[in-house]
C-alpha cells in the first residue's frame, strides 16, 4: 500500500478548502516588516541626498540645488538603505508593493516637489 | 438502426464536444481541489478553446493543419459509429487511425520536441492497442457480436464475466487520458521534459482541433466504459461509469510520470494477466 | 484452355525473344510490350472467366504423355543445373547438393513407379487461379515495366556499375528479362495445374528462376544469400517429393491431382497436405524458414518487389489455401495457424528496429503471410475470404511499396528509411504512392483492418480447441501494435517537413513512373472496390469449397454498414486532402520551437561552444526494447517445435 | 570564521606539478579564479582535503598570458579553466573540453583583464543625477 | 548514422532557470550532453568595483533568490574576517537561524521542482504549499520573501522580540508535522522510486574526483559539509553531516529529505539557546584590508567567496565559486547513458542554481 | 469582452534574474495563489502563450532568446516585465554583461516593480496585461474582418 499516504493526502486536500488566497478579492494583512514600497514623505526633507547616495541602483535622485527628491520605482531593490540613511525619517516603508506600471517612463515618476511642500 | 440511435449519433456529434469540455472542466477542478487549490471555472477548457480561436496560428508547416482535421474527424467517427450502436471493432479502428494522424501532425512539423512526443504517443499507442483490441473481443464472447447495440441489450453480469478485462481497460483509459503515471507524450500540465510533447508545435485554431478531438475523446472513452455497465440501466450504469473516469484523476494525482520502457512492459503485463486470462476463461467456460 | 496455354507459353516464348535481342534500347521496348501484352492477356481471361465455377481441362492421351515425359525431362534438367550450379558452395552449404540428390531420387521413384495414378485433368481454371493469374499477370508485368528502366540505372551507378559489371557480362543481363519471364510462366503453371506433378516441376522452376535472380549481381554476398534461398527452397522441395511419394506409393489416397487431394479431407488427405504445408511454408518465409526471404533482400528491387513481395511467396499461400479444407479443423490447421502467428507476432516485432526500407519492407512482408498462413489454418469460409483479400491487398500495397522504395534509393541516394525525410515536400508523386501503399498495408479503412475484422471475428468462433481460436486472436492483438508503430514512424517520416531547401533532383524516369502509379490506382481500386473482388472471384470460390461440403457454410460475414462505414472513411480520407487543397488555410509560418535557442527562423540552433547546430530527430528503433536477435531465436525455436508437432499431428492422425 | 588558510606563491613552472601532488595526496580541486593587475594576472587555485584549504598563486604576464591546463589531472578543471579563458583571456593551452570562448560569452569582452581602476567611493550622487 | 539532436533549453518549462544542453539521442538514450552556460551571466564580480564594501552585501545577497541570504551572511563574514570584527553571538545565532530557514525553503522548493520534472504534480503543489509557511516565518521576521536584506557586515539588521520567537518556534512544530507527511510519501512512492532509484549514479570516487559538492557529493556517502567548519553557530549546535551511500537520484533526495529535517532541528536548538545582547559591530570607519577565502555551504553545497582588499572602501577583487558551479562537471558525467526522460530528474538533483552559477 | 482575458496562457522566461522573482512567479501558480482561477497555465511553450513573463534583465546570451520567445507567441499577446531587473536592470545595471531591462529587447506592456516581485503584485501585472491583451484581442477581430472582406 505505498500509494495509500499520497492518495490519503490527495483526499483529505479535495475535502478540506482550498488553501488558496482568494488574492484580488481578499487581501491578507501584511507583516509589520513587510517591504512593500519605498514611501517618501517630503515635509522634513532638507534634500541632504545621504538617501541617494546610500542608494545602490540610484534609484532616488535628490538635489540640494533645485530642491527636488525623485524615485524611480522601477530600479528600487528595497534595500532599505535610504531608509536606514534618512535622518528626517522622509523615507518609510509601506507593506504594499508599488502597483504595476504600463509605462516605465523614467521622468514620469521621478515627482519634483517645490519647496514649501504642498 | 432506430431513429433513437440515430438521434443519439447526431447528438454525440454536436453536443459530445460540450459534454466532454465539461469533463474535462470538471477534471481540472478535481485535480485543483486535490492539490489543494481553487482551481479554474468549470467552463474553462470551452474559454480556453474560444480563446485559441481568437489567437493567431502559426504553423512550422501547413500540411499540419490538414493532418489534425483528418485527427478530429476520425475521433468524430469513431465516436458516431459508437453512439449509433455500430460496430465497436470499427470504432476502435477509426479511434486508431485518428490516434496516427494526431502524431502524423506532430510529425510533420519535424521538430525536435513535437518528433519525440509523437513517437512517445507511437509507443503508447502501442501499449495499449492489445489491450484495447481485447474489449470488443471480451464483448464477442460474451455477447455474440461486435455490435454496441447488441452489447447494450446483453446480460446484467456480463460485467462480472468480463472483470478482467474491465481492469486492463481502466490501466488503459489512463494512458488514453494521457494521465499521469502515464502522460508521456504530452500532458495537460505543464512543465514537463517534452515542453508540450506531441502539441509543441500546434498553436491558435491548430491547438484549438487537438483540444476539441480530446473533448470527444473524453466521451468515446465514457461511452466505452459505460459500455461495460450498460445491461444494469442508465441508472447504474451512468453513475458507476462517471465515477471511475473521474478515479482517474486520483490516478493521475498519485503517480509520478513513468519513462516509457516501463509503461510498455507493464501495460503488456497487464493486458496479459487481466485481458487475456479473461479471454482464456471467457473461451473455456462460455 | 487455350488461353491457360497462352498464359503458360506467352511469357516463355516472350523471355526466348528477349533473349534473343541485341540491342538494349530494342530490348528494353520489347519487355514493355511483352508486358503490356501480358497484362493484357491476364486482364482478357479475368473478364471470359470471372465468377466462375472451377473448370477442368482435359488434354488429349498423347499430349499429357508427351508433357509428362517434358516435365520429367524438364525436372531432371532443373535439378542438373542447379547441381551444376553447386560448384559455388562453401562450407556448410554441402547440404543443398545433398538434398538436391534426394529430391532428385524421390522424384525418380514416384515418376518411375510401376502404376501410377492417371491425370486425366492435368488443368484447371476456378476463380481463385484467375484471380492469382491477374495478380501474376498485372502486377508482374508492372514489375517488369519497372525493372526495364531500374536496371538501366542499376547498371549505370551504384553498386550495381562496380559489381555488376565486373561480375556480369552482357549475356547475363540479357538473362536477367528471360528469367523473369521464365518465371512468371512457372507462376502461370503453378496457379493451374492439377496435375501435381507438373506443379512440382513449375515449383521447381520457380525455386530456380529465385536462386539465379538472388545470384544475380554476382557478388559473394548475393550468391551466399542465393544459395541461402536455394538451400531453404529445397527442403521443401523435398517436403512436396515426400508427399508425392506417400500419394504414390502411400496408403489410403492415390492420387496425383491437385482437387482429388482436397477433396479427399483431413482424414485421408492430411499426411500429404502437411507435407506439402511445409513446401508452402518455406516459399512463403515462414518462421523457421524465413532468413531467405531477408537475405534476398540484396538482389535488385523489382527482384524483391516481383519475387518477395507479390508473386513467389504468394505461390506458397496459394498452395496452402487450396489445402486449407484439409486442415479445416485439425489439430495440424491449428498449430499451422499457429506457426503462422508466431510469425506475425516475431517479424512484426523486429520490423521495429529496421533501418532499412527494404528489410522494414521484408519483415512486414513475413509478417503478412503469417497472418494469411493463421487463416488458412482455420479454414473456414470467413478465414479463407480473409486470407485471400490479403493476398491481393499484400501484392498490389507491397509492389507498390517495394518499386517505390527502390525508385526513391535512386533518386534520393539512400535506402534508410530516416533519409526519406520529407518525401512529400522533395517528391509529392513518389511520397504519395509510398503513402498510399503505407495505408493499404495496415490502416483502417485499407486492406489489412477489413482481413482482420474478418479473422478475429472468425478466430473467436473457432472450434477445434476453443483455447487456439483465443490464443490467436490473442496474437492478431499484440501483432498488430507493433504493425502500427513502425508503419506510422515510417509514415511520420515522409510527412516530416524538411528542415532546409533541397537540391534540384533527378526527373521520375516514365516507366517507373507508369509502374507506381499504376500499382498505386490499382492498390486504391482494390480497397474501393474490395466487395467487386469478393463478389467476382473469391465468393464463387468459397461458394464453391462450401457447395461440395469441404468447409461449412459460411458463418457471420460483415454486415453491409460495416463496410458502409468503411468505405465512408476511406472516401473521407480521400476528401480531406482534396478540400484542403481547394481552400487552405492561410496561417503563418514559423520555426519549430527550440527552446528559445533558433537562430532566423530556421531549423539552427545556437548551441553550447558557439556552435550553430542544426537539428536532428530519429525516428525510434527501440533496439534496446527489442532485441532483434533474441526474438529471431524464440520465432525459430518455438516455430520449429510447431512445425513438428504439426508433423506429429499430422502422422498420427 | 578565520580558518588561516594560507595561500602560497608559485612559480608558474610548478603550477601543475603542485596540482600533480595534491592530486595524488587526495587533494580536490576547490576552485580557480584571477585577478587582474597592472602588469600581469594573478591566477589562484584551491584545493582541499578534510576540510582543509590550501590557496596557491601563480603570475603570468599580460603579453604572454599562457596558463597550462589542469583539466588533464582535475576534470573538473575545465569550467574554470574555460572562465578565464573567456573572463581573463588566457591562453588555456591542455584544455579537454575546450569551449573556444564560449562558455561566458559577454557584452564586454574579457571583462576582467582591464586595468582595475578602483573608484573612489561609491558612484556619487552627483553623477547619478546626471544619468537619470 | 545521425542520432536526435535537441536544443535542451535555455527556455525549458522543466528548467525554471536557463541552461542550455546540447543533448544527442540515440531513441532516448543521450549519447551526449554538451552543456551551455551564460545565459545569466551577469558579471557581479566586477560590481565591487562600483559599490562600497557594505553595498556590496546587497548584491551578494541578490546572487540567487532563493540561498539569498547564505549568500549576504557569506559575503559579510568574508569581510568581517578582513576587518578583523566578529559578529556577536546573538546575531550569529539569528543568522543560523534564517540560513536554516532559507535551506528548507529551497530544499522544499527543490522538492517540489523535482517532483514535477517527473510529471508529480500534486506532489509539486503539495511541497510548494508547505514551503509557502515558511516564506511567511520569512516573510514575518524579515520583511523580504525571498530576499531577506537582513544580513550586514557586522551583524544583523533586525532582531526579534520574544514573542515573536515563540510564534516562530510554535509554527515551525506544526509545518514539520505536515512535512513529515510529505517525506513519507516521496520516500516510498512506488512511481518516485522508479524514477529515481538507480538513476543517475555517481560513484564516490567519480564524486571525490569531480569535485561534487553538498548533497550531491553527500548522497554518495562522502561526508562532507562545510557547516562542521563551525561558522556563525554551527559549532556549538548538535548536528552530524548526513550522508546516503547509493548515490543515484534517489539518494540526492533522500539527503535533502533528511537535510530538512535537521535544519528543523538546528533552527529549534538555536531558538533554545538564543544568546541576549547585541545584534551587530559597528563596522564604521574601518576599511577592509588583505585576503581571505570564506567557505560555507548552502543548500547546494560549498559555497567559497574569495575577497581581496587593500584598505579601500571597494574591494579589489571578489569572487564566488558557487555549488552549482563545482556540480557541473558531475551532472555532465551523470548525464552521458541516460534517459531523456532522465535528464530533468539528473539535472534537478543536482539542485542547479544557474543564477549563482554564473554571477 | 474577449476570451483571451478568460484564458490568458503565461510562457516564464528567466532571463538574467537572480531567482528571486522567478520563485515568486512559480509560487502563483501553488496552491496558496492559484492563479488557474483566472484560467492561467503555464505553458512553457512560446507558440501556446498568450502573456510572456519576463524576469531579470538582458545579457548577451539571452537577449537573442527573449526575441526568439517573443517572435514564436502568436498574436494577440502581451508582455509583463517584472522585478527591478527585468524593468531596469537593477542592482545589475551597471554589470558589464547587462544590457538593461527587457524594454531593450521587446516592447513591454507591464511593468512590475519589485525585489523580489511580490507574487500579489505579479497577479495584479497579469491582471492589466489582460485589459490591453482584450484591446488587442478586438483589434485582431477587426483585423481578420478587413482581410476576410
Ligand atoms: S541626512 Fe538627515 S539631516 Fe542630513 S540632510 Fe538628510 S535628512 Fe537632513
Ligand atoms: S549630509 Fe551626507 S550626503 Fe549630505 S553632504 Fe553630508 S555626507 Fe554628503
Ligand atoms: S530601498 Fe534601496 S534601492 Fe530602493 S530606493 Fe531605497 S536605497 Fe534605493
Ligand atoms: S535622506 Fe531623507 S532627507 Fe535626505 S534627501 Fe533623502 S529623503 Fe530627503
Ligand atoms: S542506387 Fe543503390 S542499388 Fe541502385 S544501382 Fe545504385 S548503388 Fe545499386
Ligand atoms: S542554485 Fe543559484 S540560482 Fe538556483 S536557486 Fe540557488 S542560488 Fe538561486
Ligand atoms: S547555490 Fe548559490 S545561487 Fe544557489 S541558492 Fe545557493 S547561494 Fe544561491
Ligand atoms: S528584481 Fe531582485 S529578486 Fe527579481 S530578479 Fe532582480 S535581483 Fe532578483
Amino acid at each position: 500500500m505505498s500509494w495509500f499516504p499520497i492518495s490519503t493526502l490527495v483526499t483529505r486536500n479535495a475535502m478540506q478548502r482550498p488553501a488558496t488566497r482568494l488574492y484580488p478579492f481578499e487581501q491578507r494583512t501584511p507583516y509589520a516588516r513587510t517591504r512593500g514600497h519605498v514611501a517618501f514623505a517630503i515635509d522634513n526633507c532638507d534634500f541632504c541626498t545621504v538617501c541617494a547616495v546610500k542608494c545602490p541602483t540610484r534609484a532616488i535622485v535628490a538635489s540640494k540645488k533645485d530642491r527636488t527628491w525623485a524615485i524611480d520605482h522601477s530600479l528600487c531593490i528595497l534595500c532599505e538603505n535610504c531608509i536606514e540613511g534618512c535622518r528626517e525619517g522622509c523615507i518609510t516603508l509601506s507593506d504594499k508593493p508599488w502597483p504595476p506600471m504600463l509605462a516605465k517612463d523614467v521622468l514620469g515618476f521621478r515627482q519634483a516637489f517645490e519647496s514649501p511642500a504642498v | 438502426m432506430t431513429a433513437h440511435a440515430w438521434t443519439l449519433a447526431f447528438a454525440f456529434l454536436i453536443l459530445g464536444p460540450l459534454l466532454g469540455a465539461l469533463l474535462a472542466g470538471l477534471d481540472r477542478i478535481l485535480t485543483a481541489r486535490m492539490q489543494s487549490r481553487r482551481g479554474p471555472p468549470l467552463l474553462q477548457p470551452i474559454y480556453d478553446v474560444l480563446k485559441l480561436f481568437e489567437k493567431d496560428t502559426l504553423v512550422v508547416t501547413s500540411l499540419q493543419t490538414l493532418y489534425l482535421w483528418g485527427f478530429l474527424l476520425f475521433m468524430a467517427i469513431s465516436g458516431f459509429i459508437l453512439f449509433l450502436g455500430g460496430d465497436l471493432l470499427l470504432s476502435l479502428f477509426a479511434l486508431a487511425v485518428s490516434g496516427i494522424l494526431l502524431c502524423l501532425a506532430a510529425y510533420a512539423t519535424n521538430s525536435p520536441y513535437s518528433n519525440i512526443g509523437s513517437s512517445r504517443e507511437l509507443m503508447l499507442m502501442m501499449a495499449y492497442e492489445p489491450m484495447l483490441l481485447i474489449v470488443p473481443l471480451g464483448f464477442f464472447l460474451v455477447t455474440g457480436s461486435f455490435r454496441v447495440s447488441d452489447i447494450i441489450a446483453g446480460e446484467p453480469w456480463q460485467v462480472l464475466e468480463l472483470g478482467g478485462i474491465l481492469i486492463g481497460f481502466l490501466f488503459i483509459l489512463t494512458i488514453k487520458l494521457r494521465k499521469s503515471p502515464f502522460d508521456l507524450s504530452s500532458s495537460h500540465h505543464g512543465h514537463q521534459e517534452l515542453v508540450k510533447g506531441l502539441t509543441t508545435d500546434f498553436s491558435g485554431s491548430d491547438l484549438a482541433l487537438v483540444e476539441i478531438g480530446h473533448w470527444y475523446e473524453n466521451v468515446i472513452l465514457l461511452g466505452w466504459l459505460y459500455l461495460f455497465f450498460a445491461p444494469l440501466g442508465v441508472a447504474w450504469a451512468l453513475p458507476i461509469s462517471l465515477i471511475l473516469f473521474f478515479g482517474e484523476v486520483l490516478v493521475d494525482n498519485t503517480h509520478a510520470r513513468l519513462k516509457w520502457a516501463p509503461t510498455l512492459r507493464l501495460s503488456w503485463w497487464v493486458t496479459g494477466l487481466f485481458g487475456v486470462t479473461n479471454l482464456v476463461l471467457l473461451s473455456l467456460f462460455a | 484452355m487455350p488461353l491457360i496455354a497462352l498464359l503458360i507459353l506467352f511469357p516463355l516464348c516472350a523471355g526466348l525473344a528477349v533473349l534473343s535481342t541485341r540491342d538494349i534500347e530494342q530490348r528494353e521496348n520489347l519487355v514493355r510490350w511483352l508486358a503490356y501484352g501480358l497484362g493484357g492477356a491476364t486482364l482478357l481471361l479475368a473478364l471470359l472467366h470471372f465468377r466462375t465455377e472451377p473448370e477442368f481441362f482435359t488434354l488429349g492421351q498423347g499430349l499429357t504423355g508427351a508433357l509428362d515425359n517434358l516435365f520429367m525431362l524438364g525436372g531432371i534438367a532443373v535439378s542438373l543445373y542447379l547441381l551444376y550450379a553447386c560448384r559455388q558452395i562453401k562450407g556448410r552449404e554441402w547440404y543443398i547438393p545433398v538434398l538436391l540428390l534426394v529430391q532428385m531420387g524421390l522424384m525418380l521413384f514416384v515418376e518411375l513407379a510401376p502404376e501410377h495414378p492417371v491425370v486425366a485433368r492435368p488443368f484447371y481454371l476456378d476463380s481463385f487461379s484467375v484471380l492469382m493469374a491477374l495478380i501474376v499477370g498485372v502486377i508482374g508485368g508492372l514489375i517488369c515495366i519497372h525493372a526495364v528502366r531500374y536496371m538501366h540505372d542499376y547498371h549505370a551507378h551504384g553498386h550495381g556499375a562496380q559489381e555488376a559489371k565486373t561480375t556480369c557480362p552482357e549475356r547475363r543481363r540479357r538473362s536477367f528479362f528471360f528469367m523473369l519471364f521464365v518465371f512468371l510462366a512457372a507462376m502461370f503453371g503453378i496457379v493451374f495445374s492439377n496435375h501435381l506433378l507438373w506443379l512440382f516441376f513449375f515449383w521447381e522452376v520457380t525455386t530456380l528462376c529465385s536462386f539465379w535472380l538472388i545470384a544475380y549481381s554476382g557478388t559473394d554476398e548475393a550468391v551466399r544469400n542465393g544459395f541461402r534461398a536455394l538451400g531453404i527452397n529445397l527442403i521443401g522441395g523435398v517436403s512436396f517429393a515426400g508427399a508425392l511419394v506417400w500419394l504414390t506409393h502411400g496408403p489410403g489416397l492415390h492420387t496425383w491431382e491437385l482437387d482429388q487431394l482436397v477433396a479427399a479431407g483431413s482424414a485421408l488427405a492430411l499426411i500429404p497436405a502437411v507435407l506439402i504445408a511445409v513446401a508452402g511454408l518455406t516459399k512463403s518465409a515462414q518462421m523457421p524458414f524465413s532468413s531467405w526471404l531477408l537475405g534476398a533482400m540484396v538482389a535488385p528491387t523489382p527482384v524483391s518487389a516481383l519475387l518477395h513481395s507479390s508473386t513467389l511467396v504468394k505461390a506458397g499461400v496459394f498452395l496452402l489455401v487450396k489445402l486449407a479444407p484439409v486442415f479445416h479443423n485439425t489439430y495440424a490447421g491449428l498449430l499451422l495457424s499457429l506457426i503462422g502467428g508466431l510469425t506475425f507476432l516475431v517479424t512484426s516485432l523486429i520490423a521495429i528496429n529496421q533501418r532499412s526500407a527494404k528489410l522494414v519492407l521484408a519483415y512486414s512482408t513475413i509478417a503478412n503471410l503469417g497472418l494469411i498462413v493463421m487463416c488458412v489454418g482455420i479454414g473456414t469460409a470467413a478465414t479463407l475470404w480473409a486470407a485471400i483479400l490479403l493476398i491481393v491487398f499484400h501484392a498490389v500495397a507491397k509492389a507498390l511499396l517495394f518499386l517505390a522504395a527502390g525508385t526513391t534509393a535512386h533518386l534520393i541516394g539512400g535506402r534508410d528509411i530516416e533519409d526519406m525525410e520529407g518525401l512529400v515536400y522533395r517528391r509529392p508523386a513518389l511520397a504519395a504512392a509510398m503513402l498510399i501503399g503505407i495505408l493499404g498495408m495496415f490502416l483502417a479503412p485499407f486492406g489489412m483492418l477489413l482481413s482482420k475484422y474478418a479473422t478475429l471475428q472468425a478466430f473467436l468462433t473457432v472450434e477445434v480447441l476453443p483455447l487456439g481460436g483465443v490464443l490467436l486472436a490473442v496474437i492478431i492483438v499484440f501483432g498488430s501494435a507493433p504493425t502500427l508503430f513502425f508503419w506510422s514512424k515510417w509514415m511520420g517520416k515522409l510527412v516530416a517537413v524538411p528542415r532546409r531547401p533541397q537540391p534540384s533532383e533527378l526527373p521520375l524516369p516514365r516507366d517507373e513512373a507508369i509502374a507506381l502509379f499504376s500499382l498505386a490506382a490499382l492498390t486504391t481500386l482494390a480497397c474501393a472496390l474490395f466487395p467487386l473482388i469478393d463478389w467476382l472471384f473469391i465468393h464463387p470460390y468459397t461458394g464453391s469449397l462450401i457447395g461440395a461440403g469441404l468447409i461449412p457454410a459460411l458463418d457471420g460475414h460483415l454486415p453491409w454498414e460495416t463496410i458502409a462505414t468503411m468505405s465512408f472513411m476511406l472516401a473521407a480520407l480521400f476528401l480531406l486532402p482534396i478540400l484542403f487543397w481547394l481552400r487552405p488555410p492561410q496561417f503563418q509560418a514559423s520555426s519549430g520551437y527550440l527552446s528559445g535557442a533558433n537562430v532566423d527562423g530556421s531549423a539552427s540552433y545556437r548551441g553550447a561552444m558557439g556552435a550553430e547546430r542544426e537539428v536532428a530527430s530519429r525516428s525510434y528503433f527501440l533496439t534496446d526494447f527489442i532485441r532483434e536477435g533474441m526474438l529471431t531465436r524464440v520465432g525459430l525455436l518455438g516455430s520449429g517445435c510447431l512445425l513438428i508437432l504439426m508433423m506429429l499431428t499430422g502422422a498420427i492422425r | 570564521m578565520s580558518l588561516g588558510e594560507p595561500f602560497e606563491d608559485l612559480e608558474l613552472d610548478q603550477w601543475v606539478t603542485t596540482a600533480v601532488r595534491h592530486q595524488s595526496e587526495g587533494f580536490r580541486l576547490v576552485q580557480m579564479t584571477g585577478t587582474a593587475r597592472a602588469d600581469h594576472f594573478e591566477i589562484m587555485v584551491s584545493y582541499d582535503k578534510d576540510y582543509r584549504c590550501v590557496n596557491y598563486r601563480t603570475r603570468i604576464p599580460r603579453d604572454h598570458p599562457e596558463l597550462p591546463s589542469l583539466s588533464a589531472i582535475f576534470p573538473a578543471a575545465f569550467t574554470y579553466e574555460n572562465e578565464l579563458k573567456d573572463l581573463f583571456g588566457v591562453v588555456v593551452p591542455g584544455l579537454t573540453l575546450d569551449y573556444g570562448g564560449n562558455f561566458l560569452r559577454t557584452k564586454t569582452k574579457i571583462a576582467f583583464s582591464g586595468e582595475v581602476v578602483v573608484k573612489k567611493g561609491a558612484a556619487t550622487a552627483t553623477k547619478a543625477g546626471q544619468e537619470v | 548514422m545521425s542520432n536526435t539532436i535537441v536544443p535542451f533549453g535555455p527556455q525549458h518549462p522543466v528548467l525554471p532557470e536557463p541552461i542550455h544542453l546540447d543533448l544527442e539521442l540515440d531513441d532516448e538514450r543521450v549519447v551526449q550532453a554538451l552543456p551551455s552556460i551564460g545565459y545569466v551571466h551577469r558579471g557581479l564580480e566586477l560590481l565591487a568595483e562600483r559599490h562600497d564594501f557594505t553595498e556590496m552585501a546587497q548584491v551578494a545577497e541578490r546572487i540567487c533568490g532563493i540561498c539569498s541570504f547564505i549568500h549576504s551572511q557569506g559575503y559579510c563574514q568574508g569581510i568581517e574576517q578582513l576587518l578583523g570584527i566578529e559578529a556577536p553571538p546573538r546575531a550569529a545565532y539569528l543568522r543560523t537561524v534564517w540560513a536554516e530557514l532559507s535551506r528548507i525553503q529551497s530544499h522544499l522548493l527543490w522538492l517540489g521542482l523535482a517532483a514535477d520534472a517527473f510529471g508529480f504534480e500534486s506532489l509539486f503543489m503539495q511541497s510548494w504549499r508547505i514551503r509557502e509557511a515558511i516564506v511567511d516565518i520569512i516573510e514575518e521576521t524579515t520583511g523580504g520573501r525571498v530576499i531577506f536584506g537582513t544580513c550586514k557586515v557586522g551583524g544583523i539588521r533586525k532582531d526579534l522580540d520574544a514573542d515573536t520567537v515563540q510564534r516562530v518556534r510554535q509554527r515551525l512544530r506544526d509545518i514539520e508535522t505536515g512535512y513529515d507527511e510529505l517525506a513519507t510519501i516521496f520516500r516510498r512512492d512506488p512511481t518516485v522510486k522508479q524514477r529515481t532509484v538507480g538513476v543517475g549514479l555517481l560513484s564516490g570516487e567519480d564524486a571525490y574526483a569531480l569535485g561534487a559538492v553538498g548533497p550531491v557529493i553527500r548522497a554518495s556517502g562522502i561526508v562532507r559539509d562545510t557547516r562542521k567548519l563551525g561558522y556563525a553557530a554551527y559549532g556549538e549546535l548538535d548536528w552530524e553531516p548526513i550522508v546516503e551511500q547509493a548515490g543515484d537520484c534517489y539518494a540526492r533526495c533522500e539527503v535533502r529529505l533528511r537535510e530538512i529535517s535537521q535544519s528543523f532541528d538546528l533552527i529549534a536548538q538555536c531558538l533554545d539557546r538564543l544568546p541576549s545582547g547585541e545584534i551587530e559591530v559597528s563596522a564604521k570607519g574601518k576599511r577592509p584590508k588583505g585576503e581571505a577565502m570564506f567557505r560555507l555551504e548552502q543548500p547546494r553545497g560549498e559555497v567559497c567567496y574569495y575577497m581581496q582588499a587593500n584598505g579601500q572602501k571597494n574591494l579589489e577583487r571578489f569572487r564566488v565559486r558557487t555549488p552549482t558551479f563545482a556540480n557541473i562537471a558531475p551532472l555532465v558525467h551523470m548525464l552521458k547513458g541516460s534517459e531523456l526522460a532522465d535528464v530533468p530528474v539528473i539535472v534537478l538533483t543536482i539542485d542547479p542554481c544557474v543564477s549563482c552559477n554564473e554571477r | 469582452m474577449s476570451f483571451i482575458t478568460k484564458s490568458p496562457w503565461i510562457l516564464h522566461y528567466a532571463a538574467t534574474s537572480c531567482n528571486g522573482c522567478d520563485i515568486e512567479l512559480l509560487a502563483c501558480l501553488t496552491p496558496h495563489y492559484d492563479v488557474e482561477r483566472f484560467g492561467i497555465v503555464n505553458t512553457g511553450n512560446p507558440k501556446h502563450a498568450d502573456i510572456f513573463l519576463v524576469t531579470g534583465s538582458v545579457n548577451e546570451e539571452s537577449r537573442k532568446v527573449v526575441e526568439n520567445l517573443y517572435a514564436q507567441m502568436p498574436d494577440p499577446k502581451a508582455v509583463v516585465a517584472i522585478g527591478a531587473c527585468a524593468l531596469s536592470g537593477g542592482i545589475f545595471r551597471d554589470a558589464y554583461n547587462v544590457y538593461g531591462g527587457i524594454d531593450k529587447v521587446i516592447p513591454v506592456d507591464v511593468y512590475v516593480p519589485g525585489c523580489a516581485a511580490r507574487p500579489e503584485a505579479i497577479i495584479d501585472g497579469v491582471v492589466q496585461a489582460l485589459a490591453i491583451l482584450d484591446e488587442r484581442a478586438k483589434e485582431r477581430k477587426r483585423q481578420r474582418k478587413m482581410v476576410a472582406a
